[in-house]
């Protein structure tokens, strides 16, 4: 029901049985290829839905081209789109404005840290539209040095969880009116998300009775953490190798 | 004018609309106007104009908020005063971002690769 | 009372960011519109639109900034440890080659003992079990240098002579490949 | 590592030269044929004609599973885990045997090829007993991951009531190897081991079918220095590691990378540690050296690590015991005697002795004006004596040996001095038709060579073409000439070193191949005489010294009555063995797994071991010692860490901290002509060598005497020797 | 000896808050002239058992840490942590443990030469 009335102009191809599409005024343009799933499956394909994602998404990268460098589709029907970091506050705003996106609803920030690539944390916006029905993820990338532009003008929901990245990964927003620590303790150094943070921290906080108050200290294991090796020489699951590719990228007419 | 006019719209904060007619119709035609410094090809513009225009045409035919309602099916007619405003700002701001732009920088090499580690085989 | 008001007030007023003030959202059209039309930028002095305008541009800076200080890492794990770069070799216990073939960091072992209480192995060193894996030996530099880390690279000797193999050879009746136990 | 990073933005070459270097003169030796092009999962790969189907898909990264089919082993093809589906072929084929074809078409993924598979692994599960919760392989095992990965996910095993699982005895073939037989699963590695690479055909299968049995035949030992690696090669848990049994998992140990040092050969090994403790020690694969094995001494005996150990400094005190103190103490008395001494202080240095270690106390003995420095081992001083690099090393490299067409030893037995070398020469001697000659005494070597007796005039005879062995040499291409360091240990080593270098200086020899090659016996030597100490301890012996530093010498080449009556002896090392017991005052060191040190192999590699566990009791690192020790004398050593102590090692010798590459050394000529002044001649005493047979190779060094292990290895051989069987 | 390279190469980088040295600069004094007029309040309402003095000898030696971070958005970054700090202190957001945690005054100090150090047995 996404993007109903605009893609009024393209090709109506097929019939669609789906009463979820019968309600629906227009039908949509990409071809809808039609994969048998005779595997026992929990979770069905839908290759309606899908459609009309990676028609959205091919929307999207046509109206923003400055910002979007990549249109994918994750885990079978989860639309992603990956911008570059500039385009965090147009594309939000867009996608929470536009009359045939309406992502009104900022469910949750993540971030993600990958210490081998340059940029090495991702910044992920989980976007949520009542109207329509549908979810999208807007991933942008950055470094501990490179300031995000906050979202928080957009969606107020965005406060908090800037904070909260900003506590975990190090990631600093711009233009954030409360940007502070929200989840560690006050001098609390470092951010644990990070790959590199150990578990144990490398601090220890205990209450001395002489001083009459908490202290910190260098950290000292009374009992090392055990480091798992959990990596096995032989594949894991060569039959599913090819069974369900992790995202497959929407062709967009840059490419 | 003679419908019933509600008196709430179920919905916290929304007032209802005294006039949606008027007010739905200065907002297209600023939005129009907004769209109109954007140059032709921009996909942006040439989206929003044809929903706009469609609207619009609603607007026109039908004198009924009911059956407006009902014809451009994106709730009531607060709501729909809400989207336009929403895109009139997001127009507006458009002019500035100019999004309709190539794109502006590539990603890194394998910055949207997963998994992020790929040993040489 | 005052005392209190006043600090609070020195300590806003520097402020890093000087233009961190909420701003008004309505949900009715016109003040919205307007709101939103009438740009931040005229709340603030010309000097300060200027700085915002540039803040949008680049700067320059010079080479690898060592991060070390906004990282987290306590001094004495930067200023007196070594990072091992390598590539994990096989296991020899199996065949497979799935879980090698890229670089892998780790720290220098520090001391272990045992905790007089319950004999367990006890540390002092939160880094023992971290490990960050790279898809070149490169990335890897670059990383350490990032975080200050005083590196060295272990040379790794996986490269193999190919070779062909040959199930024939066990037969041969001239050489001495030929299998004589089964 | 500053260097290497300059290094790396000068060429930012990602390949090391070295292999470049052996690949090329691969290369250069035949010419190849043209590639043919095959597909597997329709992925294009251009190889070599020959290529069986498991090499070319692994070329594009696809591992076939498999359990009989090794890289380093002859192709068996007789466990069918392989079954690949070729097209257009009606069966599926053995992938480690089949040689690809132009255009051939494998599906490795297909529906007949997994369907192979989950056959093959049903049969092989029918009769492996369900204990991995108790099998040592647990977590590292073939069977195990490869039933996961390729085998069928439902059990067609209805046999609820048991008539029962094929059993097999399990059979005792030494103190190293644990078997349990059942779980075998015949895939004839371990026979094939112990033939083509230990040279030893106990192995072998009995029975045929279901009863198949892989055995001895009659019960006897594995009589092999490198019985450890069918451990490894087991790819299920029929052969375990008896001394690692039930000690860990896998999964749990944490791996250091590190080097051997109980040998001269430099094995790359990773030592698995657990709770501070070290639990087992496998090889690490290192194709210039090791390949993947590794010898029996270097495996088991880090038991030895843990035993004897001298844990606190010590100090003899008037009724001639040794007393625990501190270390203030110690540094502070041994300090009073060395100022004492002034310059009459000697040191020798023994055989696990680290580069850093000897650098520090060099500086240490020469800042307070000594030059007694020595190492245990002697090496001729006539001529050139240690003054050319390339008179003391295995130049040609361990891997070059097998490209050899004629190898001569002198003097040594490889077998048990550097087992691994002695595997490259049986892998040469196998693959290569490389012949063998031998002076000394006749011992078994695993393989077929022509023994030239022991008469050293026989190698005097071949140099001036007396002897019908020189014409051999002469046609060699690539000829070898390996001496034993044991061999120039002799009075009149010199003379025979110079008969040899001018012997290879006649032979067929370029830049890239070297004819003198010499084996050392103790991982610390190369390292001391790149650092400048004398080889030898007479110098030691004739100076009136008032103290001697002993860093780890326990070779029993020195004792009390070598030495003036009131000299004071320093022990520094990790073991109570020899050298302790003659000393005055004991400063625990570090063993090799404890530290982070350079240790340089026969072949002039310089490479270091990193620190796994912590040392024991207040046991310290062994420059630590002696840069304390410095201070307090008052002759400090103007390095405090690591780096620091590397970077002085770098100013005397840059090769001992270029890890892992072997710098060579090419001074023959030269080398030959300060020979030739050599005025001492050849005597005629036979040559003889120490190790000779496989009971006196377990326990040579400090850390494996300390070993029960190692203990338990001689009698299991001594009494194998004397039952009826043998 | 450290690892790093000398790779003098100049990077395009986005600014977080100073656009030059100058600025960057100004926002250190700024903060540090904010924070030691706060101290005497901060020994006063936290009571804790140090002397302005020392307060701001160790406030000193946090400024003076990183010194040499020439890079201006490290410095940002730090002047944003260190205001950070400052609101949490002023705001008794903090305890007295919390700030008593900038003083270390239960750790041991370990030994720094190398002879304490080889007696000490640490690495």
């Amino acid at each position: 029901m996404l993007l109903r009335p605009i893609l009024s102009k393209l090709v109506r191809n097929r019939p669609l049985n789906s009463p979820l599409i019968q309600n629906a005024s227009r039908v949509f343009s990409t071809e809808v290829e039609k994969l048998e799933e005779t595997r026992p499956t929990v979770r069905k394909p839908n290759p309606v839905a899908r459609g009309q994602l990676a028609d959205f998404g091919k929307y999207v990268a046509e109206c923003m081209p400055k910002y979007i460098q990549k249109i994918q589709i994750t885990a079978g029907d989860e639309l992603e789109l990956l911008i570059a970091p500039e385009g965090v506050v147009p594309v939000l705003q867009f996608l929470k404005d536009h009359h045939n996106a309406q992502f009104t609803n900022l469910s949750d920030i993540a971030g993600m840290d990958v210490p081998a690539r340059p940029y090495r944390f991702e910044i992920i916006y989980n976007l949520l539209s009542v109207r329509f029905n549908s979810r999208i993820r807007v991933k942008t990338y950055t470094d501990e040095l490179t300031p995000i532009e906050s979202c928080n003008d957009v969606h107020k929901a965005a406060n908090w969880y800037e904070r909260e990245i900003w506590d975990m990964y190090g990631v600093f927003f711009s233009n954030h009116p409360d940007l502070r620590r929200i989840l560690t303790d006050y001098g609390f150094e470092g951010h644990p998300f990070r790959k590199d943070f150990p578990l144990s921290g490398y601090v220890e906080v205990r209450y001395d009775d002489e001083k009459k108050r908490v202290v910190v200290e260098p950290l000292e294991l009374a009992q090392e953490f055990r480091k798992f090796e959990l990596s096995a020489p032989w594949e894991q699951f060569p039959n599913f190798r090819n069974a369900n590719p992790a995202s497959e990228e929407v062709p967009t007419d840059k490419k | 004018m003679s419908q019933v006019t509600k008196l709430t719209t179920g919905l916290t904060g929304l007032v209802v609309s005294k006039n949606p007619h008027h007010t739905l119709g200065i907002l297209y035609n600023k939005i129009m106007r907004t769209l109109q410094n954007m140059p032709e090809g921009a996909a942006y513009r040439k989206h929003t104009e044809s929903v706009i225009k469609e609207r619009t045409a609603i607007l026109k035919s039908t004198t009924d908020v009911a059956s407006i309602e009902k014809k451009i099916g994106c709730g009531q007619i607060e709501e729909v005063i809400m989207q336009a405003e929403n895109e009139l700002i997001l127009a507006r701001k458009m002019m500035a971002w100019k999004p309709w732009e190539p794109l502006m920088k590539e990603a890194p090499p394998n910055q949207w690769s997963w998994p992020p580690v790929q040993s040489r085989s | 009372m005052s005392s209190t008001l006043l600090r609070l007030k020195q300590v806003s007023k520097c402020a890093v960011n000087g233009n961190w003030v909420p701003r008004a959202l309505s949900t009715s059209a016109q003040r919205l519109a307007e709101t939103t039309l009438k740009n931040d930028f005229a709340l603030l002095n010309p000097e300060d639109v200027e700085h915002k305008k540039k803040l949008q541009e680049l700067i320059t800076v010079e080479g690898t900034t060592d991060l070390s200080p906004i990282s987290g890492v306590p001094e004495e794990h930067i200023r007196e440890r070594r990072v091992r770069i390598y590539e994990p070799a096989k296991n020899c216990m199996q065949s497979g080659t799935s879980n090698i073939g890229h670089w892998q960091i780790d720290f220098d072992t520090r001391e272990r003992w045992e905790n007089p209480l319950m004999g367990w192995c006890s540390t002092g060193d939160p880094l023992s079990n971290m490990q960050v894996e790279f898809s070149s030996k490169d990335d890897a530099i670059d990383y350490c240098e990032k975080n200050g880390w005083t590196w060295f690279i272990q040379k790794s000797s996986l490269e193999k002579n190919f070779k062909p193999k040959n199930y024939g050879v066990n037969f041969a009746w001239n050489k001495r490949t030929r299998v004589s136990t089964k | 590592m500053l260097r290497l990073t300059v290094s790396r933005a000068l060429n930012g070459a990602k390949s090391s030269p070295t292999c470049l270097s052996v690949a090329s003169r691969y290369q250069s030796d035949q010419k190849k044929p043209d590639k043919i092009e095959v597909f597997i999962d329709d992925k294009p790969v251009l190889v070599e004609p020959g290529t069986t189907v498991l090499q070319a898909a692994a070329m594009v990264g696809v591992e076939i599973p498999r359990f009989c089919y090794h890289e380093r082993l002859a192709v068996a093809g007789n466990c069918r885990m392989c079954l690949v589906e070729v097209e257009k072929s009606p069966k599926p084929v053995a992938a480690c045997a089949m040689p690809v074809m132009k255009g051939w078409r494998v599906k490795t993924d297909s529906e007949m090829t997994r369907k192979a598979r989950e056959g093959i692994m049903e049969f092989l599960l029918v009769n492996h007993p369900l204990d991995c919760p108790i099998c040592d392989q647990g977590g590292e095992c073939d069977l195990q991951d490869q039933s996961m990965a390729f085998g069928s996910d439902r059990s067609r095993f209805t046999d609820i009531d048991f008539s029962g699982k094929r059993a097999v005895e399990d059979k005792d073939i030494g103190p190293l190897v644990k078997t349990i037989m059942t779980r075998c699963i015949h895939c004839t590695r371990c026979i094939r081991f112990a033939s083509e690479v230990a040279g030893i055909n106990d192995l072998g299968t009995t029975g045929r079918g279901n009863d198949m049995q892989v055995g001895t035949y009659i019960e006897k030992l594995f009589m092999s220095e490198l019985s450890g690696n069918i451990i490894d090669l087991c790819p299920v848990g029929a052969l375990t590691s008896k001394p690692y049994s039930f000690t860990a998992r896998p999964w749990e140990i944490r791996k250091v990378d590190s080097i051997d040092v109980l040998d001269a050969v430099g094995s790359n090994i990773i030592v698995s540690t657990r709770t501070g403790e070290v639990m087992r020690i496998v090889p690490r694969v290192n194709e210039e050296i090791n390949e993947e094995w590794l010898a029996d001494k270097s495996r088991f005996a880090y038991d030895g690590l843990k035993r004897q150990r001298l844990v606190t400094p010590m100090l003899r005190d008037n009724n001639g015991d040794l007393n625990p103190v501190d270390w203030e103490a110690a540094l502070i008395t041994v300090a009073k005697v060395v100022k004492h001494a002034g310059n009459s202080i000697g040191a020798i240095a023994g055989g696990f002795a680290d580069a850093e270690a000897l650098i520090a106390l060099k500086d240490l003995l020469n800042r307070l004006g000594s030059e007694h420095l020595c190492t245990e081992r002697t090496f001729p001083l006539d001529g050139s004596g240690t003054d050319l690099r390339s008179s003391y090393l295995l130049n040609n490299k361990i891997a070059a040996v097998e490209e050899a067409d004629l190898v001569l030893l002198v003097g040594t037995n490889p077998r048990f001095e550097a087992p691994l070398l002695n595997a490259r020469l049986r892998k040469a001697w196998v693959h290569n038709e490389t012949d063998v000659a031998l002076i000394g005494p006749q011992v078994d070597l695993t393989y077929h060579y022509e023994h030239l007796g022991d008469d050293p005039n026989v190698l005097r005879k071949i140099n001036e073409g007396d002897h019908e062995f020189a014409d051999k040499l002469k046609r060699a291409k690539k000829p070898l000439i390996i001496i034993g360091a044991e061999l120039l240990e002799r009075k009149d080593g010199g003379a025979l070193l110079s008969t040899v270098q001018n012997l290879s200086t006649k032979l067929n020899s370029n830049e890239d191949w070297k004819v003198l090659n010499v084996l050392h016996k103790v991982a610390s030597q190369v390292a001391a005489l790149d650092i400048g100490y004398n080889p030898g301890i007479d110098k030691i012996k004739s100076a009136d010294l008032k103290v001697l530093y002993l860093l780890g010498a326990d070779g029993d080449h020195i004792n009390k009555e070598d030495l003036p009556k009131d000299c004071f002896v320093i022990y520094q090392g990790h073991h109570g063995d020899r050298g302790a017991a003659i000393a005055d005052a004991v400063l625990p060191g570090a063993a090799y797994t404890e530290k982070q040190a350079t240790y340089v192999n026969t072949e002039g590699r310089a490479q270091q071991t990193l620190v796994a566990v912590s040392p024991p009791g207040r046991a310290r690192e062994d420059w630590k010692i002696i840069r304390a020790l410095s201070e307090i004398v008052g002759a400090k050593l103007p390095y405090d860490n690591l780096n620091q102590i590397r970077d002085r090692l770098d100013e005397i010798a840059p090769h001992l901290t270029r890890y892992g590459n072997a710098e060579s050394a090419n001074y023959f000529k030269q080398a030959a002509e300060l020979s030739k002044k050599t005025e001492s001649a050849i005597d005629c005493k036979p040559i003889d060598v120490k190790i000779k047979e496989l009971q006196d190779y377990y326990m040579t060094d400090s850390i494996s005497r300390a070993s029960p292990t190692m203990a338990k290895c001689v009698q299991a051989v001594l009494k194998q020797k004397q039952s009826a069987c043998n | 000896m450290t690892s790093q390279a000398v790779r003098k190469t100049l990077k395009e980088v986005k600014p977080i808050l100073s656009l030059n040295r100058d600025e960057a600069r100004r926002r250190v004094l700024n903060l540090y002239k904010t924070w030691y007029r706060q101290l005497p309040y901060i020994v006063q309402t936290y009571d804790i058992p140090v002397s302005v003095d020392k307060c701001k000898k160790k406030l000193r030696e946090e400024f003076t840490k990183y010194s040499e971070s020439n890079d201006i958005r490290l410095v940002d970054m730090l002047v944003i942590k260190g205001q950070m700090e400052l609101k949490e202190v002023v705001n008794v957001w903090k305890q007295k443990g919390h700030i008593m945690a900038y003083f270390k005054d239960t750790v041991e100090p370990k030994p720094k030469d190398f002879l304490s150090k080889f007696l000490n047995g640490k690495d």
